[in-house]
């Protein structure tokens, strides 16, 4: 049973984490919504496991919440901007595909290295996805700086918070309920205003490409 | 006991009404309060240091309302000496300001200067009497505040901005310094007070380090090279009453510090101290000197002289601490006092010739001495002031410069007592410099007194001179008054400074023993003078010759004439001799210092290279020490500074690179922590 | 309840006020301004009662609790809520913002306000990661007030940074919290900071060492401590002057705030060793880079805003050198709100009359604005540590606890650059106050009743220089108590 | 009480004595020199004769002079003539002796300078201006050496008081020749040429203004003022003169004050006088006036002189 459920939890997890490397040689913006929604979808499913197996009820509503917020309305939000800016689906990042891997692999592994104390001090069954949750919030963080585009960085962001949303359901079944409603409106708001200043900067500088962000200096 | 509290409660009045009477009146009525209450506070400081220092009294107070430590007040010798000399320079500065102020009314914010003034004078004196190190500190910086909105008094004229601002850096980086050094000193003791610092247990590296911070705090507040290069920036620029008052006094308070912590917080030291600042000071006292030579600006060529007699205080001071690491106490406080007693001629001689050049200024309009000539008909007074200035500074007998720097001599020939041959021949070598900086100075105010007040004006505006106003003629008259009178009586300054040191550890002052007698008497190196027989004799001398020379018969006509001009009739400012031809030949001895660059360019005549239609001559000389040690590392700041900003490129993924990077970084610390 | 209802209460209705009341009408400015008064004098009952010994708490499970240390935010924020309701867009008169903006000001300044409050009154450290990263979400909604393309790129970094800042920080909640859901189990009330501390000393000291990162890295950003800073000069020097005046007074001090709570509970696991070399690190680094930043500086906004992270920088140094520092710390911490907003308020007064945030281009300040001129003097006077202001006996205070904490080099390294510091501000100072007045700036004072608050500030800052009241002085040892274990 | 009146006395008649000779001092130098040069030369009494007569005549003022241009003469001569009153010229020890030290005695001799230079510039004449810059500097760059010769002799001695210096010199007479109080002679001799006006540094002699320093800052001057300032001069090199006698040479000086002594110590003096006058009518005929601006170098050598003076009594001590 405990093997089951922890081999799934990994299985989850893996799958969450390479949605995140299937972005890094991907390219257009569309896979990266798309990869984006998949992931959100899975870690969805690895809060219902883990609510089914750690009997925990709350994890029921986590998930739902998170397949409502992550699986369908960002997607959705996220692809009208992509249609709306159409013209710019091509993506030019800092650095190529095979370095980009590269240094993920390296990321993930650092992600192993550091998490070996909370694999060490956890008896949950699910122990074993956290470094892969954390090698995400790493990953997710080279997306960022690595991609140009406002929209992508966007989606390195929302990876990012799925990330720690993974390992909060992984470490702990979750934080407090009424916490992770909070945290929830804060995702939708934050979106929501970044989608509004992505329209601004399509207007002030008729791109968003955030190398054009360089007036504000020293 | 009671009297010296009620002259503390009136000195602090006094200022607070000041500052408030500033602030609120205005026009004559404004001026008179400022200078009336300024003048009573500073009374008030003079009377207190009398008091405190004539009765052996040690009045304390302290107020808890000053945040962490306490606000302590504490006025032994030291500070009661350091009082007469505020109180002093501080009465003729404020009556001298009711005049010198009156050309600013509606050009300058005389509600600014009226206030900082007595700011200044106010934490001059707290700052002497504070016995802790907030107190200190918080009087220091209100010091250096108020000099500094002083002497951007007249910001819209070129240079001043710039010269305050460098006074302002230096002074602060000062203040870094001493931060540091009480807090070292204190040694973890919260309530910062002096007396825990001297009781404090340091290692000996702890109080070498805080020596040299002291050094260089103090340093720069006084004035020594190589942090001297504020001073012949922000002291002409300000109003000349507060030049007197910063170059008479707040440089000062440099020898103060220094005093206080060498001798008194850290009990003295090791022999190199002593070297250290006997070195300091006779580079600083050659090399001001050598600057003021060259100068034609007259305050600029104060302020260089100023660097030059802190170095002969400086002289003084670092020959007795060497000498009290020696054990030979007698000599040590010998030289701790000719280092005080020429800090008091010079608070008194400085401030005079600042006031004299100010009102130079005052009724011509210039600085540049180039320009002057003839003052001493049209303001024979101040003239007369200024000759006795000049006179004091230039240390001829029988005033005041000469007394001091006699005993600083004397001090220096007990050299010999020291018994380590190698480090007692510093001594002989100080002694040459410093003749040579006496003498270079005695060169000097020829030329600025001399070019400045004698012959024909060289401009309109010199000619069209007039007299000071009478608050500006008192105001000198004082402090020249004083020149002359501790010119005459070192048999009462010497004891006095004496007592001004006891209960220092650094010094015994109890040794020295000067007769009461006419005539000042070195003990231990044994050489004797008597300033008032040498003044009476010199009189009497001055009386006798016209006397003598009537009853012998001498001519006594007089016939008044041209001034001869190789047969050439009427003589034009043209062919004076200027400051520059008059600094010439001494410009081509110190070339190598000066490394002047010259411009010479000559129109020959079309018809024949031996007739010239013009030259022009340009020669300016760059202080290259200055160069050498401010250029560079600022220089190298900047280029700090530069890379520091490219950090902020503006390009967003590079701003996250570094938040990953930091995160990642301290992941790892985190992580492999013990 | 009142007391917490009143706090917090005159922020959140005057957003809502200023959302139903449409087109923007006058009076809700000044109701919003008479209320902000209330938030003022909660802060101060909350004061008392801590004076009197108490901890005010509030709903189900300690929802709400103000303790000393929560009261001194509280009353920063209050403060500076206060000011900027005063002095914001939206009073009447010629200000420069038009009916839409001043709404907007009045809609998410008060939401902005709002949120800092309940950050530093919320017991549950998961509800105060909420309210800080909702700060950021209404204060980035302030910056593009006047829609310019330096606006809208200072506010897209500043919501990027600021929000995979603070998403660290959740990771960092969330991993104390599994530290302590793996010592005591799953506990409803588990995060609540008082809980939290109760078990504290048990904690894995590993994990929680962990956990700071991110918390440090996460809240640090949103402190400006470098190298996480990049986002505050942009932010700060394009933002409106009332924004920039509560962002650099108080939300930087909130994140701080937020920082201190974990760092409460570091420190009972695993000793202050670990969080004070974290502090150094990044505070001594903030400091370097900050006065370098300063040296060569051409707009006066941005110097602002770097002398904002210097002292940051500061007060985390303060932080990590005992319960001296940390009194010192926070004896600045509110001794530079009060300099740092006055500050942006008074380059708001000068950007609004020049027209520029360049330095070179302006010129004869104290011709033009005598009395904005030597206000602003005075105050960056003020901010490098000159008496008598506040700032002197802070930085002192901080300066004394590094020796006595035998860190001498440390002193000696900071002390050296607040020296570079304070030549390049005064610097820039002198080239603003001096000088002909700038072609075609009209000279005089125009409005000056903006002046009094301000100058109320800078008379508090000269009280704090002189004198340190008792009360004051007891609840930053209460502070001290509950931070420097 | 006697004692003292006879010291007075003494004191007076020591001034009265030198203020006596210092004409003839330089009439001698000037007949040396010309018997030298195988002239007759003018009587050695010429000086006084020059002297009676400038005080006869009338004097002659600028029109831009102000007054420090007519004190200026008697401050001169005053510091001159008091400084004769503290140089043991006779006996030591004498009243004076507590009045003033070697120091003072220098510093007096500066006042006077400092006061002629500036009535050098008074007039406003150029060679007023060019002498006075050029007297200055000389001046200046004697002092260093001055100051060190005075800490050798104070070394040996432990006391700049000149009466004890030369008591104590007196009481070992070996030490005169020892190597410290040879080398400082060698540099206070060359000093005393600089303060002097004597060649090489300055050409008494000479009329040509532009090789001139101290003839030209005086050339305003006439009648009794320049009267006055010669007969200075004149006291400023027999003051050298007996420093250089009777410091280092202390033989002959009556240190009891009795008729027999004072008869020897004059018959000393005399020809101390006229042994140094003879060396520097030598000098001034062997060799040529330095350019101006070597004057520098020579002054260096005395102070290396000096240097070398108090290192030596330094390590012999």
């Amino acid at each position: 049973m405990d093997s089951l459920f922890s081999q799934l939890c990994v299985l989850g997890s893996s799958l969450v984490l390479i949605f995140g490397l299937i972005l890094l040689w991907r390219r257009g913006v569309t896979a990266y919504i798309s990869a984006f929604t998949w992931q959100s979808i899975v870690l969805s499913a690895v809060a219902v496991v883990v609510a089914y197996f750690g009997n925990d009820h709350e994890l029921y509503w986590v998930g739902a919440c998170l397949l409502l917020l992550k699986g369908l309305v960002i997607p959705r939000l996220l692809k009208r901007m992509e249609r709306r800016f159409a013209a710019e689906r091509e993506l030019d990042p800092y650095v190529n595909t095979a370095t980009s891997l590269v240094v993920s692999g390296l990321l993930v592994l650092f992600g192993y290295a550091i998490t070996r104390p909370l694999v060490a001090l956890s008896q949950l069954p699910t122990r074993a996805g956290m470094p892969l949750a954390m090698g995400l919030v790493l990953v997710s963080l080279f997306v960022v700086i690595s991609r140009k585009k406002a929209l992508t960085q966007v989606v390195g962001f929302l990876m990012l918070e799925n990330g720690l949303a993974l390992l909060a359901v992984l470490g702990t079944y979750g934080i407090p309920l009424i916490v992770e409603l909070g945290v929830f409106l804060d995702v939708l708001m934050g979106f929501l205003v970044m989608q509004i200043f992505i329209y601004q900067i399509h207007e002030t500088f008729e791109s968003i490409d955030v190398e054009q962000l360089n007036r504000l200096r020293h | 006991m009671a009297l010296a509290y009620l002259l503390l409660t009136l000195h602090l009045a006094a200022h607070a009404i000041g500052v408030t009477a500033a602030l609120v009146a205005r026009g004559a009525v404004g001026r008179g309060l400022v200078a009336g209450s300024g003048l009573v506070g500073a009374l008030a400081a003079l009377g207190l240091g009398s008091v405190c220092l004539g009765a052996g009294l040690v009045p304390t107070l302290s107020a808890t309302f000053l945040p962490l430590t306490g606000f302590a007040l504490r006025i032994d010798g030291l500070s009661a000496f350091f009082l007469i000399v505020i109180g002093m320079v501080g009465a003729a500065v404020t009556v001298y300001g009711f005049g010198y102020s009156a050309a600013y009314e509606g050009r300058y914010s005389l509600r600014l200067l009226g206030a900082m003034l007595n700011v200044l004078l106010l934490s001059l004196s707290v700052q002497v009497m504070a016995d802790n190190a907030l107190t200190f500190l918080l009087a220091w910086e209100a010091m250096s505040l108020s000099t500094y909105a002083m002497v951007l008094t007249e910001h819209d004229r070129p240079g001043t901005v710039r010269a305050a601002h460098w006074y302002i850096a230096i002074t602060h980086a000062g203040f870094a310094a001493l931060v540091a050094m009480f807090l070292l000193l204190s040694a973890g003791e919260l309530t910062t007070s002096f007396a825990a610092m001297r009781s404090a247990a340091l290692t000996p590296g702890a109080r070498d380090a805080a020596f040299v911070l002291a050094l260089v705090g103090f340093g720069a507040k006084a004035g020594i090279a190589p942090l001297h290069v504020w001073l012949p920036m922000a002291h002409p620029v300000a109003p000349s009453h507060v030049s007197a008052l910063m170059s008479g006094v707040v440089i000062k308070m440099g020898v103060y510090g220094l005093l206080r912590v060498t001798i008194d917080l850290l009990v003295g030291g090791p022999a190199w101290w002593g070297g250290l600042i006997l070195a300091a000071g006779t580079i600083s006292a050659l090399l001001g000197v050598l600057y003021a030579l060259m100068e034609h600006d007259l305050k600029r060529l104060l302020a260089y002289h100023s660097v030059e007699n802190i170095g002969i205080i400086f002289i003084g001071i670092g020959a007795g601490l060497m000498f009290q690491s020696y054990g030979l106490t007698t000599l040590a406080t010998l030289g701790v006092i000719s280092g005080l007693y020429h800090t008091i001629n010079h608070a008194c001689f400085k401030g005079l010739l600042f006031l004299g050049a100010g009102s130079v200024l005052h009724a011509t309009g210039t600085r540049n001495m180039e320009e002057m000539g003839g003052l001493i008909k049209r303001m024979p007074r101040t003239a007369l002031f200024f000759l006795i200035g000049a006179c004091a500074i230039s240390a001829l007998p029988p005033l005041n410069g000469f007394a001091s720097e006699w005993l600083v001599f004397q001090t220096l020939l007990g050299g010999s007592a020291i018994p380590q041959p190698e480090v007692a021949v510093i001594m002989p070598i100080a002694v040459a410099m410093l003749a040579l900086t006496s003498g270079l100075a005695a060169a000097c105010f020829v030329k600025a007194f001399g070019i400045t007040f004698l012959a024909i004006p060289r401009s309109r505006e010199a000619e069209r001179a007039h007299e000071a106003p009478r608050s500006m003629q008192i105001g000198m008259a004082s402090l020249a008054l004083a020149c002359v009178a501790l010119g005459l009586a070192p048999f009462v300054v010497v004891p006095a400074l004496g007592a001004s040191l006891a209960g220092l550890g650094g010094v015994a002052p109890s040794a020295v023993a000067f007769t009461p007698a006419l005539s000042l008497r070195v003990p231990g190196t044994s050489g004797q003078m008597s300033a008032p027989l040498l003044a009476l004799g010199l009189l009497l001398l001055m009386g006798l010759v016209p006397v003598a020379l009537w009853i012998l018969g001498a001519d006594r006509r007089l016939r008044v004439g041209d001034t001869w001009g190789c047969g050439r009739i009427g003589q034009t400012p043209r062919m004076e001799y200027t400051a520059t031809a008059f600094a010439e030949p001494l410009r081509r001895v110190f070339a190598e210092l000066y490394r002047p660059t010259r411009d010479l360019s000559i129109d020959f005549h079309p018809e024949s290279k031996y007739f010239v239609q013009s030259i022009e001559y340009r020669s300016e000389i760059h202080p290259w020490l200055e160069r050498l040690l401010y250029d560079r590392p600022l220089h190298g700041l900047h280029r700090a500074a530069t890379w520091v900003r490219r950090l902020q490129g503006g390009s967003l993924h590079l701003y996250l690179l570094y938040l990953t990077l930091a995160f990642l970084a301290l992941l790892t610390a985190a992580r492999w922590w013990r | 309840m009142t007391t917490f209802a009143l706090l917090l209460g005159p922020p959140l209705l005057g957003a809502l006020l200023a959302v139903g009341v449409r087109p923007y009408r006058r009076f809700v400015g000044w109701v919003n301004a008479l209320m902000s008064l209330f938030s003022l004098g909660a802060a101060v009952t909350l004061w008392r009662h801590i004076l009197a010994g108490g901890v005010v708490t509030s709903g189900p499970g300690e929802f709400l609790r103000a303790d000393a240390l929560s009261t001194l935010l509280a009353l920063c924020v209050s403060v500076v809520g206060a000011l900027a309701a005063w002095l914001g867009p939206g009073m009447g008169g010629d200000d420069g913002y038009d009916a839409a903006q001043s709404r907007r000001f009045r809609i998410f300044g008060n939401l902005f306000t709002f949120t800092m409050l309940f950050a530093v009154t919320s017991n549950n450290v998961g509800f105060m990661w909420i309210a800080i990263e909702a700060t950021t979400i209404t204060s980035a909604m302030l910056i593009p007030l006047h829609v310019t393309k330096a606006s809208v790129e200072a506010s897209w970094k500043y919501i990027l940074i600021g929000s995979i800042g603070i998403a660290l920080a959740f990771g960092g909640t969330v991993l104390g919290y599994f530290d302590f859901v793996n010592l005591a189990g799953r506990q409803e009330m588990a995060l609540n900071w008082t809980v939290l501390m109760a078990s504290a000393s048990r904690l894995h000291p590993e994990v929680i060492q962990l956990a700071f990162v991110f918390i440090l890295i996460g809240y640090g950003t949103k402190a400006g401590l470098a190298p996480m800073h990049t986002w505050l000069p942009d932010a700060h020097s394009e933002a409106p002057a009332p924004l920039s005046a509560m962002m650099s007074g108080v939300l930087l001090a909130v994140a701080l705030y937020a920082v201190m709570r974990w760092e409460a509970v570091v420190n009972a696991a695993v000793g202050t060793g670990f969080t004070d070399s974290l502090y150094i690190a990044l505070g001594v680094l903030s400091i370097v880079i900050a006065a370098f930043s300063l040296v060569i500086q051409r707009n006066y906004k941005r110097m602002l805003a770097y002398s904002s992270i210097e002292h940051t920088g500061l007060i985390c140094v303060g932080l990590a050198l005992g319960p001296l520092g940390t009194f010192a710390a926070m004896l600045h911490l509110l001794n530079h709100t009060l300099a740092k907003s006055m500050m942006f308020f008074l380059a708001g007064r000068v950007l609004h009359r020049y027209g520029t945030t360049e330095i070179s281009r302006v010129s004869g300040l104290l011709k033009v604005m005598p009395w904005t001129g030597a206000f602003f003097a005075a105050g960056v006077l003020a901010v490098v540590g000159l008496p008598p202001f506040g700032l002197f006996i802070s930085e002192f205070a901080l300066f004394r606890a590094g020796f006595a904490a035998g860190r001498p080099w440390l002193m000696g390294l900071v002390l050296a650059l607040l020296t570079v510091a304070f030549v390049s501000m005064i610097g820039h100072l002198n080239r603003m106050l001096y000088g002909p007045p700038t072609v075609g700036v009209t000279a005089g004072e125009r409005n000056l009743w903006p002046l009094v608050p301000l100058g109320a500030c800078l008379a508090a800052l000269v009280v704090l220089g002189i004198t340190l009241p008792a009360p004051l002085q007891m609840l930053l040892r209460q502070v001290v108590e509950i931070v420097g274990q | 009480m006697i004692v003292e009146t006879i010291g007075y006395v003494l004191e007076a008649a020591q001034a009265a004595l030198a203020l006596l000779l210092a004409p003839g001092l330089v009439g001698l130098i000037r007949w040396l020199k010309a018997r030298l040069q195988n002239r007759r030369g003018a009587p050695i009494w010429q000086p006084y004769w020059e002297l009676s007569k400038l005080f006869q005549k009338e004097v002659v003022v600028s029109s831009n002079a102000s007054w420090l241009f007519r004190a200026a003469p008697f401050v001169v001569f005053s510091s001159a003539v008091a400084v004769t009153f503290l140089v043991p010229i006779l006996a030591v020890p004498l009243p004076f002796d507590g009045v003033g030290d070697l120091l003072v005695v220098v510093y007096l001799l500066l006042l006077g300078t400092f006061f002629l230079s500036l009535a050098g510039l008074d007039p406003g004449s150029p060679f007023g201006g060019m002498g006075a810059s050029r007297e200055m500097t000389v001046a200046a760059l004697a002092e260093p050496t001055v100051a060190l010769a005075i800490f050798a002799l104070a070394l040996s001695a432990g006391s700049t008081n000149l009466g004890q210096i030369v008591a104590r010199t007196m009481t070992s007479p070996g030490a005169s020749l020892s190597p410290g109080h040879l080398l400082a002679f060698g540099a206070l001799f060359i000093v005393t040429l600089a303060e002097t006006g004597r060649l090489p540094i300055d050409n008494p002699a000479t009329h040509l203004e532009l090789t001139m320093i101290h003839e030209a800052m005086i050339l305003e001057y006439s009648g009794r003022y320049l009267a006055l300032i010669e007969w200075a001069a004149a006291l400023k090199l027999f003051i050298f003169f007996s420093l250089l006698g009777n410091l280092f040479i202390p033989w002959g000086v009556s240190a009891v004050l009795t008729p027999a002594t004072l008869a020897v110590a004059v018959a000393s003096l005399l020809v101390k006088l006229a042994v140094l006058a003879g060396v520097v009518a030598v000098l001034e005929t062997r060799i040529a006036k330095l350019r101006l601006f070597r004057v520098p170098e020579l002054l260096s050598v005395s102070f290396v002189l000096a240097l070398l003076a108090v290192t030596s009594s330094f390590l012999l001590r």
